[in-house]
């Protein structure tokens, strides 16, 4: 019976965002109510569905309303329902869900509460329809609308500039790779004549699609998940996206919408899979990433600024399995991820709430005793994902790490690993910096947040804790691995080892540096190799290039355009034209001299004239 | 109502004609009772033109509610010269759409142009008569008479820009209101000389001695050869498309809408700049087949100009209404380009694009007229956190904003895909090159959308630039006409089906026409 | 021995120099004499073809009935062409047709 | 040979109309004297019904076919009796405050009026000529009736004596093809004509210089020369009547000579008319661009105006494979020339009338002077405006119906260029009806004083509307009574 229900999330997630857009002014506790509880029903929905989902052993369930029909063409409305989109499903769904609990008291007081938690039912219907819809065009209505939420959630306080900006930045970006994404959906239904993600994968099985249309489309498509999850050159906006408010970057960057570029990926696999090029190109883009935000994310002072980076980093290593077809191990880590990130955003919102906003981490330290909740879920939340041993973020990340080894060898795997312990360095410097050390005398009056938002905290801690229980394997449930994909999952011990020593070494370096504050490290760093370090502070200047880009190419040429439009085409074209008539008038008047014998002439030549045209004709 | 559904298009016609004397004949000083008179009799305009919607029978197609009145006989010359320029009335699924388009964007418009102190019983009148030729136009099946209601609804403006308009004249360049109102006078009427010409040439060629539409279609194939097809075809393509705001015919657009008066600029570009294209469905596509079917690339390429051009130009203006007139010219060109696909798909679209780009102009012209009313400047580079001051009237832009670029569940997405749908099923290779032009211009779109929504809208307002002692939102009544467009606009973006069949019935065998000549 | 075309020639050299004169006088007076040249030119015209063509009875009566009728408007214009001059003289105390372009262009 | 006198009976009341008000003249006193103008008019409207009306349907040829009596005639007559009603009525209040000569002055225009009567039936060239004649010297006589101001005498001997020069020549013609015809009677013209295809040089002469004659009556350029000097010279009443009535007449003439006359050589002079109307058109619609004066403005279009007409009658004599004329598509042609005359008749006489309202007989006719007229009398801007969009031939008013019909018969006959350069001319008009119009409505003056209109100008200005408007709208009516006119011709 819940299978059946599917549809429900979605439709009450909308509906409640009309509601509430509507009483938002009036009474914003009721619509935030209105709201948090259409999100519990929904998880509720969810769990009904999972269980139905495991107990009958059916992969997809279709059913459709027509949205638009011309003649042969028709696009539906329909629901495409596998363990994949199950899984993201619940993902969302609890995200979300406590999210917005926390939420509760996190924006209490804020002029615009109830319009909050409105966009916030917006953005959970959009992406429960991303990861719900069964066809491409409403796959990307939904998405749109998405970046849509992002939009209007970071741009909340729109009277900062830079939040504005920020928003502005993040939508335009994603733009980008969203016309590139739109153009590779087209392509694909010219060569398909639908839309229908199973019968596409179904044609091009049986190379329905060339092969030059397939890579450029599946190309253009992964440019666009790129976008969407802020990938290298796209990257620029994940950062800037953190002038929203905290929940938000934890809800939209962390776990949901930055994961449905690799979803799209993961959802599109059978096509990528006959594009090795572009598979090719995704593992090179996800190392990449990995790696390079890492780097930005060890030298940041901003404590969103970290995670966004770390955030952006973790997409690349999922990113980079996928290209391995690994969409199992790059699935759990996104959820693994998405938990534990979550709970890092939330661990800092509530730094942020109880120090009135403040964001650099240079200004905190040896707040664990002043706040051992926070600290302590924020600490697990940081190991997991920093991969120390029993911790469901070491196991997420060493499936990854088996897959990269499997497929692509040893040559692919040491960057990752290097990549690996970066990510674990900068987590324990995050952590350390904050928590411990010597207690700033400013924040001695800091306290413990209310229960509404350490209660999150727990929840999502004690998740990214145990969250690995699901590889095992539990009657029917074969293990995760074989949830998705459908064969089993085995470990490398030898990897394992591996990997686990890295950590522990970033653990111990960490500890040298930022404990025992043996500065001497870091002193050499900075002396040494001063451009490179303010190469990487300033983010590899790539924001100035595409500022540069925009301001002095794009805009100028567009004034240039303007401009001729004016110059060129209105006056010229247009005004001298008419201008030409009045003066071709003013020539022509001068023929009247008002002298009675022009007169007569011009008769007579008239009448000659005449004469000999009729004599000749 | 057998009477109302036989007379039902007449009514159209009349009762916009009748507004106009009613108003007439009340005196001057009786400010409000015009204004009333204005609002009843456009409401049941509206009324009327969704009853039509509502009567048009989709299942059975074609033309429905025939209407005639035998008006001129020319003797003796012609087979059918007896009945000779006879007013056909009659709709088919696109004129239906586009007399509800006309029927909101005037009922709405006369409540935007609730605050014109100056002569308001003459801007009424003249608003009426303007509207009535517009109807014309889209419910007349005769040539004459829709050549007629087209000089007719041309005449009207330059009253409306030149009197009750609005110089522009800061950092941009300067423009006066005259200039504007007599070029774009000038340029329609110069279009209506080629249509004119073409007219005539082909009610020479047919020789029936009727200018009937539908009685001509009869003879195309055995009457009109095929290089007397393409030369009238392109002076109708070229005088049409001024019309539609053609590249490079376009410039009296941006200028007419920023001088005219707010609820003219929404009928203007709501509602006017669609005659173009709606006329080169009507006569160029459905009496010359097959010049249109030679002559669609060149359509399809100014189409692709106009997107790309006009986006970069509304990138490069810095005056609001400057970047909304040069929005609407870039929005224009995919319907130009859906025209020229010859695809069924993007030929729905395009004719989607005009009914939703006339509810999405109307409502950005409502909100930018508001915002000059109460701000008296319309620089973007000193506008400032309008929506502290008036939010309903920024959510209004804003909504205008997004479906113009295009956001899913707005009207624009619906129309644009099927018009993306339809550029990239047509020409094979070139096809792809053409749709990715179009999708590229609504990512531009985005680009100047946004800024624009970020650098006007956000931010908290410096009071010392802009005057900020009468910073009033919407008046009630422009608050109405919003919402009423912003429901459209939601409705036909999440619910196009019914739109979207009425579309198809009416341009099914229009395309089977033209693409009867391969 | 006269014969049609010397008629016509004369006529035409006749018409000629009032074309002539009406192209090159100055004063109006003057041409307005170069127009009653001109008429007179068509008179002899009409006798000369009424005369010399193999005509009716009734056609040749038709030629001289013409130029009774031309000779009676040439008087009357004449008539109030002078009477028009002379308001100009009035005006200008000049009858030079060269001083008289008040309005032009 | 029909010779009863009852068919001339409204030619004999016309002539004895203006004997009778010549005669009041010496009996009323002073002050009775504006009176004068109810009764020519009551005089020529009675005439109208009584006289006209019984014998509408006759069709005769009187006086060994020195005159013709036809639908055609009967339809002109007609027209200008009416007319000439509206504007002797119309032309009341400038005559009795500015003329010293009342009676005189109606007289002679129901003596120009008789003229024309005579004109449109005449069936025969001598008689044509005359009764032109007769019409330029009343013509003469009213430029010149200002005798104080400088221009109306400059443009009297302007016209008067360029008048002479042109029947001059236009007589030379006659006298050419009398001599090589051997006769002046239309149908005789027509069928020498039909058998002897072939001209000598003289009757090629002739012709000419019998078109030319013509040409330079209707003010086709190069022989429009006059056209703007006197239009502006003459005070604004007689301007009027040069505009509307003459032209018609003229016209009314020209078609009948070319239609019964000359049809047979169709092919000769065909091209010659397109290329006169071409050149008049572009040059009358492009100098007016840059007038000033509102009368030398409309001055100039009046010749575009002669340009689209004389395009009509060029378009008239197509002839198909076996030499006959196409009856059907030439009485299409002469339907649009008639409806045009009259459209444009109906417009020129309320736009005359207003100006001659504003402007008195002030000596510069400035378009700068009725800026903002709106403010100061609503009821002649709206006139004014209707009067040159009819002009511009834009709806709902006549002047688009008729020029419409007559592009639409002309492009039925002859190439479609010809039209289209009509048609961009007829564009480049509208842009001086437009700076007009601007001028009226968008501009505004200083001075606001209301013009204050007497209730018998009031009442023609609105019947003018009514027939602009409703004539626009329903063209039907009097389409019936030109289709008589027509058929009857042909």
């Amino acid at each position: 019976m819940g299978i059946n229900l599917t549809y429900i999330p979605p439709i009450i997630c909308g509906v409640s965002f009309v509601l509430t857009a509507l009483f938002a002014r009036k009474v914003p506790l009721a619509s935030s109510l209105i709201s948090v509880f259409t999100i519990l029903c929904s998880f509720i929905l969810f769990i009904f569905i999972l269980t139905d989902f495991l107990s009958s052993d059916l992969n997809s369930i279709k059913f459709s309303i027509d949205w638009i029909v011309v003649s042969d063409m028709r696009i539906t409305w329909g629901i495409l329902l596998d363990s994949l989109s199950v899984t993201m499903l619940g993902l969302i769904t609890l995200v979300a869900l406590l999210v917005q609990i926390y939420s509760i008291s996190y924006m209490k007081g804020d002029s615009r509460f109830g319009w909050y938690f409105s966009v916030h039912s917006l953005f959970a219907a959009a992406m429960i329809t991303v990861v719900l819809v069964d066809n491409l065009i409403l796959l990307y209505f939904a998405w749109e609308l998405v970046g849509l939420g992002s939009y209007l959630l970071i741009g909340f306080w729109y009277e900062k500039r830079a939040a504005s900006e920020a928003a502005k930045k993040a939508f335009i970006t994603t733009r980008i790779g969203d016309v590139a994404l739109l153009i590779g959906i087209i392509l694909i239904f010219k060569s398909t004549g639908t839309f229908d993600i199973s019968s596409i994968f179904h044609i091009a099985r049986n190379g329905g699609i060339s092969e030059n249309i397939l890579t450029i489309s599946t190309f253009l498509i992964f440019l666009g998940a790129m976008g969407k999850s802020a990938q290298f050159p796209f990257h620029v906006w994940l950062p800037d996206a953190m002038e929203g408010p905290t929940p938000v970057s934890a809800l939209i960057h962390a776990a949901t919408m930055v994961a449905a570029g690799v979803y799209l990926v993961a959802r599109m696999m059978p096509l990528f899979s006959l594009a090795p090029y572009v598979l090719d190109f995704v593992v090179f883009i996800g190392l990449f990433t990995f790696i390079f935000a890492g780097t930005m994310a060890i030298v940041m002072h901003d404590i969103k600024r970290v995670l966004a980076y770390s955030t952006i980093s973790h997409l690349g290593l999922m990113m980079m399995s996928l290209g391995f077809m690994g969409v199992a191990s790059a699935i759990f880590h996104l959820i693994v991820h998405g938990i534990s990130k979550a709970l890092l955003f939330l661990g800092a919102g509530s730094l942020m709430h109880e120090m009135d906003g403040e964001t650099d981490i240079r200004k905190m330290g040896g707040l664990i005793n002043k706040m051992p909740i926070t600290a302590i879920t924020f600490i697990i939340g940081s190991v997991s994902l920093a991969g120390i041993i029993p911790l469901s973020g070491f196991f997420s990340k060493d499936e990854i790490l088996l897959t990269v080894f499997e497929k692509g060898g040893i040559l692919i795997l040491l960057p990752a690993l290097a990549g690996a312990f970066l990510s674990s360095l900068y987590m324990f410097r995050l952590t350390f910096i904050t928590f411990f050390g010597s207690l700033k005398n400013d924040n001695s009056k800091v306290g413990e947040s209310p229960i509404l938002m350490t209660l999150p905290l727990i929840l999502l801690a004690l998740l990214a804790i145990f969250m690995s229980i699901l590889l095992l394997e539990i009657s029917t449930f074969k293990g995760f691995i074989y949830f998705i994909s459908g064969h089993k999952a085995h470990l490398n011990l030898l990897l394992i080892v591996f990997s686990s020593i890295l950590s522990f070494v970033a653990l111990i370096l960490a500890w040298f540096i930022y404990i025992k504050d043996s500065k001497y490290l870091i002193d050499w760093y900075k002396s040494k190799m001063k451009w490179n370090y303010n190469l990487i502070l300033n983010k590899y200047y790539i924001d100035e290039l595409y500022q540069y880009i925009i301001n002095q190419i794009i805009i100028r040429f567009a004034q240039f355009v303007a401009l001729f439009d004016r110059l060129v085409v209105n006056d010229i074209g247009v005004d001298r034209s008419s201008l030409s008539i009045r003066f071709l008038g003013l020539r022509l008047k001068l023929i009247q001299t008002g002298k009675m014998h022009g007169y007569a002439i011009s008769m007579l030549f008239g009448f000659l004239i005449l004469i000999l045209t009729w004599a000749i004709l | 109502m057998d009477l109302i559904k036989e007379n039902i298009l007449i009514l159209t016609i009349l009762l916009p004609l009748i507004g106009a004397t009613l108003i007439f004949i009340t005196p001057g000083y009786l400010d409000n009772l015009v204004k009333y008179i204005a609002l009843i009799i456009s409401f049941v305009t509206f009324i009327i033109s969704i009853l039509i919607f509502i009567l048009y029978d989709i299942n059975s197609g074609g033309v429905q509610l025939l209407w005639d009145w035998e008006w001129l006989s020319l003797k003796g010359a012609w087979p059918l010269g007896d009945k000779g320029i006879t007013l056909n009335l009659g709709v088919d699924g696109i004129s239906v759409m586009m007399v509800l388009l006309t029927g909101i964007v005037m009922f709405t418009g006369v409540m935007a142009s609730w605050n014109i102190q100056n002569r308001s019983k003459d801007f009424f009148i003249l608003y009426f008569l303007l509207l009535a030729g517009v109807f014309g136009v889209f419910v007349s099946y005769d040539m004459f008479f829709f050549f007629l209601f087209y000089e007719l609804s041309v005449m009207p403006m330059f009253l409306l820009i030149g009197y009750w308009g609005s110089s522009s004249d800061f950092r941009t360049f300067s423009r006066t209101k005259e200039y504007a109102a007599m070029k774009l006078t000038l340029f329609l009427v110069a279009g209506s000389v080629l249509i004119w010409i073409a007219i005539i040439a082909i009610f020479v060629q047919a020789g029936l001695g009727s200018f009937n539409i539908l009685e001509i279609q009869k003879v195309v194939d055995d009457k009109f050869p095929l290089n007397f097809q393409q030369i009238n075809f392109f002076m109708i393509m070229i005088g049409f498309g001024i019309l539609a705001g053609m590249w490079p015919f376009h410039t009296w657009s941006p200028d007419g809408h920023v001088s005219a008066p707010t609820s003219v600029s929404m009928v203007h570009a709501g509602v006017l700049m669609k005659l173009g294209a709606f006329g080169i469905i009507r006569i160029g596509m459905t009496l010359l087949p097959e010049g249109a079917n030679s002559l669609m690339p060149l359509l399809m390429i100014l189409g692709c100009i106009n997107v790309i051009y006009g986006a970069f130009s509304a990138l490069g203006q810095t005056d609001l209404k400057y970047v909304v007139g040069y929005s609407s010219v870039s929005h224009m060109g995919y319907v130009l380009m859906g025209l020229a696909s010859m695809e069924l798909l993007g030929f729905t679209g395009a004719v989607y694009q005009m009914f939703s780009h006339g509810i999405m102009t109307a409502l950005f012209f409502l909100a930018v007229g508001a915002i000059y009313h109460s701000m008296h400047t319309r620089d973007t580079l000193i506008l400032k956190g309008i929506f502290k001051k008036m939010p309903y009237i920024s959510v209004f832009f804003v909504i205008a904003g997004l479906t113009s670029l295009g956001l899913p569940g707005l009207s624009g997405f619906a129309a644009e895909i099927l018009i993306f749908l339809g550029v990239f099923k047509s020409y094979g290779s070139l096809g792809i090159l053409f749709g990715s032009l179009a999708v590229i211009g609504a990512g531009i779109t985005a680009i100047y959308i946004l800024r624009l929504v970020s650098k006007v809208f956000f931010g908290v307002p410096d009071e010392n630039k802009q005057n900020t002692n009468n910073n009033l939102d919407a008046t009630r009544f422009e608050n109405t006409a919003g919402i009423i467009l912003v429901g459209l606009i939601l409705f036909a973006g999440l619910y196009p089906l019914p739109f979207i069949d009425m579309i198809t019935s009416g341009v099914t065998p229009i395309l089977s026409n033209v693409l009867g000549g391969l | 021995m006269i014969d049609l075309i010397h008629i016509q020639i004369l006529s035409a050299i006749m018409f000629c120099i009032g074309v002539y004169g009406v192209m090159t006088r100055r004063s109006a007076i003057l041409i307005l004499m170069c127009i009653e040249l001109m008429l007179n030119a068509v008179n002899i015209n009409f006798i000369g073809f009424a005369a010399f063509r193999d005509f009716s009875e009734s056609q040749r009566i038709f030629g001289h009935v013409i130029v009774v009728f031309i000779i009676t408007i040439a008087a009357v214009e004449l008539a109030l062409a002078i009477a028009i001059i002379l308001r100009l003289y009035k005006n200008k105390s000049s009858v030079n047709i060269d001083e008289v372009d008040l309005m032009k262009w | 040979m029909n010779n009863n006198l009852d068919l001339l009976i409204p030619e004999i009341l016309v002539g004895s109309l203006a004997f009778i008000i010549l005669g009041l003249d010496l009996f009323l006193k002073p002050k009775f004297k504006e009176y004068i103008a109810y009764i020519a008019s009551a005089g020529l409207i009675l005439i109208f019904i009584f006289s006209i009306i019984p014998i509408w349907n006759t069709k005769a040829n009187i006086y060994g076919d020195i005159l013709i009596l036809d639908g055609y005639a009967v339809f002109f007559k007609s027209i200008f009796l009416i007319l000439g009603a509206i504007l002797i009525l119309s032309s009341k209040s400038y005559v009795s405050n500015y003329f010293s000569y009342i009676a005189e002055y109606y007289s002679i225009v129901i003596f120009s009026i008789l003229a024309m009567m005579f004109m449109v039936s005449s069936a025969e060239i001598l008689t044509a000529y005359i009764s032109l004649e007769l019409l330029s010297f009343s013509l003469y006589v009213l430029v010149a009736f200002n005798r104080f101001s400088n221009r109306a005498n400059e443009a009297s001997i302007k016209y008067i004596l360029l008048g002479a020069f042109s029947s001059a020549i236009l007589l030379y013609g006659v006298s050419q093809i009398y001599g090589h015809l051997g006769t002046t009677n239309l149908t005789q013209i027509q069928k020498e004509l039909s058998v002897n295809s072939e001209m000598s040089l003289g009757l090629i002469i002739g012709f000419s210089m019998f078109i030319a004659g013509f040409l330079f009556k209707i003010g086709i350029v190069p022989f429009h020369m006059w056209v703007p000097d006197v239009y502006e010279g003459s005070s604004t009443p007689v301007t009027a009547y040069l505009a509307v009535l003459v032209k018609v007449a003229v016209i009314a003439l020209f078609i009948r000579v070319l239609v019964v006359g000359l049809i047979p050589i169709a092919q000769d002079w065909q091209l010659i008319l397109i290329g006169f109307s071409i050149v008049s058109m572009v040059l009358g619609n492009v100098v007016a661009l840059i007038q000033s004066n509102i009368k030398r403005l409309l001055a100039y279009s009046s010749i575009g105006h002669a340009g689209y007409i004389l395009l009509g009658l060029a378009a008239i004599g197509t002839l198909d494979q076996k030499g006959l004329i196409i009856v059907d598509f030439s009485r299409l042609i002469v339907n649009g020339i008639i409806l045009h005359l009259i459209s444009y008749s109906l417009a020129s006489i309320a736009i005359f009338l207003c100006v001659d309202i504003i402007f008195g007989n002030s000596d510069d006719e400035q378009i700068d002077i009725m800026r903002g007229l709106n403010a100061r009398s609503p009821l002649m801007s709206l006139l004014i405006t209707a009067s040159l969009i009819s002009l511009g031939g834009l709806p709902i008013f006549v002047g688009f119906t008729s020029k419409f019909y007559l592009f639409n018969a002309i492009g039925t006959q002859i190439s479609l260029w010809y039209v289209g350069i009509a048609i961009i001319t007829s564009l480049i008009s509208l842009y001086y009806y437009l700076h007009v119009i601007r001028k009226i409505y968008i501009d505004n003056n200083e001075d606001q004083i209301a013009i204050s209109l007497p209730i018998l100008t009031k009442s023609i200005l609105v019947f003018l509307l009514f027939a602009l408007v409703f004539l626009g709208i329903y063209p039907n009516i009097l389409m019936e009574f030109i289709y008589h006119a027509s058929e009857s011709l042909l």
